[in-house]
């Protein structure tokens, strides 16, 4: 028994270090402007030639060229954010029966004389066009049960598996 | 100080689900009654569900339901994603201990005791590998 | 626990019999609620079901039975997942194939997409909520039943 | 307009899970239905899943949209190479498993069959699901799916199998919760989920110690599922202890799709480029050493047939955890990249399955746990001791029977990764199989039933002649045979081309 004592303390300062270890990069709490809620950074390209081109609404050929290479869609166009100065949109094409076939995709910053690119992470899509599309006002329910519905299918099967579990194991005498 | 603020006091939520973890795990590995391993588990798993839903939060956000009101005063909606994830990792949860508490009462039944250690000297009487 | 053996409160019962139908009445209003607020199908399953667990703690377990069988128990847990797998099934069916699975908008429940994704998001809540009632409540009488089982053999 | 095959992926799950309602509900009714239904459907989804294999072979991968939502907002089914090749292999063992059931549970589980059934195909539903899934919450999910089916149904014989379930249990729930933790690790630097866009956005964050920590956890979680060597201590319990078919599936099955999940974090969430910059692959490939000969010596130390299986499991299981700590240094053609741990989740769920239901025949016929009661077995029940001999002669590695074309790219795979020290290793292990399986063998063709007036005699001679019924005996043989002829297909190369196009999909492999 205190072998196990000791093996648990261990592990948990174990654990505790690796935590400790994580702390410097995890993210400020409540922070709105983190990943999780707002975009997260892909990369920084230099040289702000392209800034006239963005204002233009013309997508400079280099960032998509670099978006392209690693992997991700082509941005269809772009356009400034509303209220900021230096920030662009940027958009991409989709294919989604009966709705806006473009979709904010993008973020562009100008810092100095960089280009910081990064994408919008996919909560802010549902926050922005939710109601729109679901016609639900409830984020969580039109989150749980029609962007992600396929999660909430089986979390409803884990209960229904809990439930026949439980008469596998216990009920005697029953017709199941 | 600076660098208390910067890492313990600003990410406190993180410490908070550090330190309810560690209970757990604590109350899983070194308590010989299965309920209370069952408690340990369920604490366990309550840290990592307060971990996620403080991702979600975003300061002086309010809840994720849309509304006129608050989108016209310029109030920020909490993150919802954690919550819907949270929302089924629960059901999970719940569904584990129902099916760990019924094994229990199994447990219960067949060697009358559910001290960890009382059934496996019980086992080792009976002998390891005969079975039936 | 027999009927006689059980120390019958009065306070407690009678709280009970008050309670447990607004209780219930609350579950449903959570469920149909969810879409504009808080609350949704599983938080009403579960308060569904605790108006079961309080009668079952302030009565007794027969009685619960008798309120609640082991039949509809089957048929209730069953038709929740039937109603959110199906509805899924259904977007598949009425669209020819071209709807995804769980695509609500195509099933025709009005003429407005999004209103049919509104409706659908209804009808899987209300499954979800008539699983997780029926589950729960046959977890926690399997989970009584045993005890008092157990109890009697002790007795007798 | 989608075809008709493009919806199999999601459809394979849904009608698992309808099987699974419905059995629950005709049960009711008739309890007689339960086993009908369950391998109507499995035989529908085993057919599907070859559609899907064809499918993805000659088109391309297949990626399903659910709700219709585009990914990175949605959920998304993708099916490529990998996914499809493990999903036949699934539901080809499922089918053999639930054939093989339905006299073996009528002996087991007598009153149990309705809910065996359903949460056998709810087993089989968690266990699809973490397949074809594209997305790592769903991916979760469905792992707690199996998990919580594969608890119960260890626990459904009772006595003993309650406290391995119970342990399996929390050391199971210990692992998701670590999963868990690595998703919201990976969430809360991307704020995705979709594994494909994870691995976008992952490369520029290699560096980020969230990140790290993130990879950690899943690690360890899914070490802890698919029971590598010092995580194993819930294995043997819980496999030796099950129903034969459940044996079958948790070491045929469900421990490797723990692995395939692996597999799936490693090389589609992070990047073969990410493993190579980290030691993680070469301490694998040394904890996989460990597992191999522990877990082959633990074996030999066994009285209980089905223990000793489920040691020679945590061996098996260090094969394939070696063959995937190569996977990235070796890269010439038939044994370069995954091919030899893709090949050897098939041979050891072939395999295992086979010994384990030969095993479940030994107690469903005479209640045989212990090697020394097996005396003569082999003129009682000649043809599955016939079958229990060809599996165990793979086991070892006797050409040609997929043990050997396992044992055999391993070890090329390491010589060409110039890992010269795995190489004894794996020699070795085949001559403790060869121990611990001859031990058997010789029981029960060897050795005389002593004197007539011994305790055993009165089961002895209930066992005169007595052979177990068709229905038990021909899924056995179909994976024996399956043995030689799959290890005779693969030495003449001819899956290798499936192999190819996983490896292509990781950019593993690589010259032909």
């Amino acid at each position: 028994m205190r072998g196990l004592r000791l093996i648990t303390l261990i592990l948990i300062i174990l654990l505790c270090g690796l935590f400790a270890y994580v702390a410097e990069d995890i993210p400020v709490f409540g922070d709105p402007d983190a990943p999780a809620i707002k975009s997260v950074e892909l990369f920084t390209m230099k040289g702000a030639e392209g800034v006239s081109l963005l204002n233009r609404q013309i997508v400079p050929g280099p960032l998509s060229g670099e978006l392209v290479r690693r992997g991700f869609p082509r941005p269809s166009r772009v356009e400034k954010a509303a209220g900021r100065e230096g920030e662009w949109n940027g958009f991409i094409k989709k294919e989604e029966p009966r709705y806006a076939a473009e979709e904010k995709y993008y973020r562009i910053e100008r810092e100095g004389d960089d280009l910081r690119v990064s994408r919008y992470a996919f909560v802010v899509r549902w926050m922005e066009k939710g109601l729109e599309e679901t016609a639900v006002p409830n984020m969580v329910t039109y989150g749980l049960a029609d962007y992600r519905g396929y999660d909430t299918l089986g979390e409803t099967t884990v209960i229904f598996t809990a439930g026949v579990s439980v008469i596998l194991l216990l009920r005697r005498r029953s017709r199941l | 100080m600076e660098w208390f603020i910067a890492k313990i006091f600003a990410k406190y939520n993180y410490w908070i689900f550090i330190i309810l973890m560690m209970i757990g795990f604590y109350g899983i590995v070194a308590k010989d009654n299965l309920i209370k391993k069952i408690i340990g588990l369920n604490i366990f798993q309550t840290a990592i569900f307060l971990y996620f839903i403080s991702l979600g939060a975003v300061r002086g956000g309010t809840a994720p339901i849309v509304d006129e009101e608050i989108i016209r005063k310029g109030y920020v909606y909490a993150n919802p994603l954690p919550h819907v994830l949270i929302l089924t990792a629960i059901v999970v949860s719940v569904a584990t201990t129902a099916v760990a508490l019924s094994l229990v009462i199994r447990m219960n039944q067949e060697y009358g005791t559910i001290e960890e250690s009382e059934i496996i000297q019980k086992l080792g009487e009976g002998g390891m590998t005969r079975t039936d | 626990m027999k009927e006689e053996q059980g120390e019958r409160d009065v306070i407690i019962e009678t709280v009970a019999r008050v309670m447990i139908p607004f209780i219930q009445l609350f579950a449903l209003y959570v469920i149909i609620h969810g879409a504009g607020g808080p609350g949704g199908g599983f938080q009403g399953g579960v308060v569904f079901a605790s108006g079961f667990i309080l009668y079952i703690i302030a009565f007794n377990l027969a009685g619960g039975r008798k309120r609640f069988p082991e039949s509809a128990n089957t048929i209730l847990s069953s038709v929740g997942l039937y109603i959110y797998a199906g509805i899924g099934l259904l977007a598949i069916l009425f669209s020819f194939g071209a709807a995804q699975y769980l695509n609500y908008g195509f099933i025709p429940f009005t003429s407005h997409f999004e209103e049919n994704r509104a409706l659908g998001m209804d009808f899987v809540e209300m499954g979800i909520g008539i699983t997780v009632m029926a589950i729960i409540a046959s977890i926690f009488f399997d989970l009584a039943e045993k005890d008092e089982k157990q109890k009697e053999g002790e007795d007798g | 307009m989608l075809s008709f095959v493009e919806h199999l992926p999601v459809l394979v799950v849904v009608i698992s899970l309808l099987s699974a309602i419905t059995i629950f509900i005709t049960g009711w009714i008739n309890k007689k239905t339960a086993w009908y239904i369950s391998t109507a459907t499995l035989l529908s989804q085993f057919i599907s899943s070859i559609f899907i294999l064809h499918h993805v072979m000659t088109v391309g991968p297949i990626r399903y949209r659910l709700g219709g939502w585009v990914p990175p907002w949605g959920i998304e089914y993708v099916m490529d190479a990998l996914n499809a090749y493990v999903l036949v292999i699934l539901l080809f063992l499922g089918l053999v498993c639930v054939i093989y059931s339905k006299r073996n549970i009528d002996h087991e589980l007598p009153d149990k069959g309705v809910s065996f059934y359903t949460v056998y195909q709810l087993l089989i539903t968690g266990l699809c699901g973490i397949t074809v899934t594209g997305d790592i919450f769903n991916m979760y999910v469905f792992i707690e799916i199996t998990s919580l089916s594969a608890y119960a149904l260890i626990a459904s014989r009772g006595k003993i199998a309650l406290k391995a379930s119970f342990t399996y249990l929390v050391l199971g729930s210990i692992g998701a919760c670590f999963f868990l933790l690595g998703i919201g690790f990976l969430y809360s630097v991307t704020g995705s989920l979709n594994i494909h866009d994870l691995s976008l956005l992952l490369p520029p964050l290699y560096g980020n110690r969230v990140v790290l920590a993130a990879f950690v956890f899943f690690i360890v979680g899914l070490s802890i599922k698919m029971a590598l060597f010092p995580l194993h201590t819930w294995l043997p319990d819980a496999h030796a202890f099950a129903p034969a078919e459940i044996s079958a599936m948790l070491s045929g099955i469900i421990i490797e799709i723990s692995t395939y999940a692996f597999i799936r974090v490693a090389f589609s969430v992070f990047t073969a480029r990410f493993l190579q910059s980290l030691p993680v692959f070469d301490i694998l490939c040394w904890l996989a050493a460990a597992a191999i000969i522990i877990g082959s010596v633990l074996a030999i130390s066994q009285t209980n047939l089905k223990r000793m299986l489920a040691y020679s499991s945590v061996a098996n299981m260090g094969y394939i955890v070696l063959a995937l700590g190569l996977s990235i240094s070796a890269r010439k053609a038939p044994w370069g990249g995954l091919n030899p741990s893709m090949m050897h989740i098939l041979n050891h769920a072939l395999m295992k399955g086979c010994l384990f239901l030969v095993a479940g025949a030994f107690i469903y016929k005479a209640d045989l746990w212990e090697i020394r009661d097996f005396r003569g077995l082999g003129r009682r029940m000649p043809y599955t001791c016939a079958a229990f001999v060809i599996a165990a002669l793979s086991m070892i590695g006797i050409p040609p029977s997929v043990g050997f074309v396992s044992k055999l790219y391993i070890i090329l795979a390491s010589i060409e990764a110039k890992k010269f020290f795995f190489v004894p290793v794996l020699l070795l292990s085949s001559l403790l199989n060869l121990i611990y399986f001859w031990r058997v063998i010789e029981t029960m063709y060897m050795k005389r039933v002593e004197g007539k007036d011994s305790a055993h005699t009165s089961h002895e001679l209930h066992l005169q002649k007595e052979e177990i019924p068709l229905g038990m005996l021909a899924p056995i043989w179909v994976l024996a045979s399956l043995c030689v002829i799959m290890g005779i297909l693969w030495l003449a190369n001819i899956p290798i081309p499936l192999l190819n196009q996983i490896n292509s999909t990781f950019g593993l492999g690589g010259i032909r």
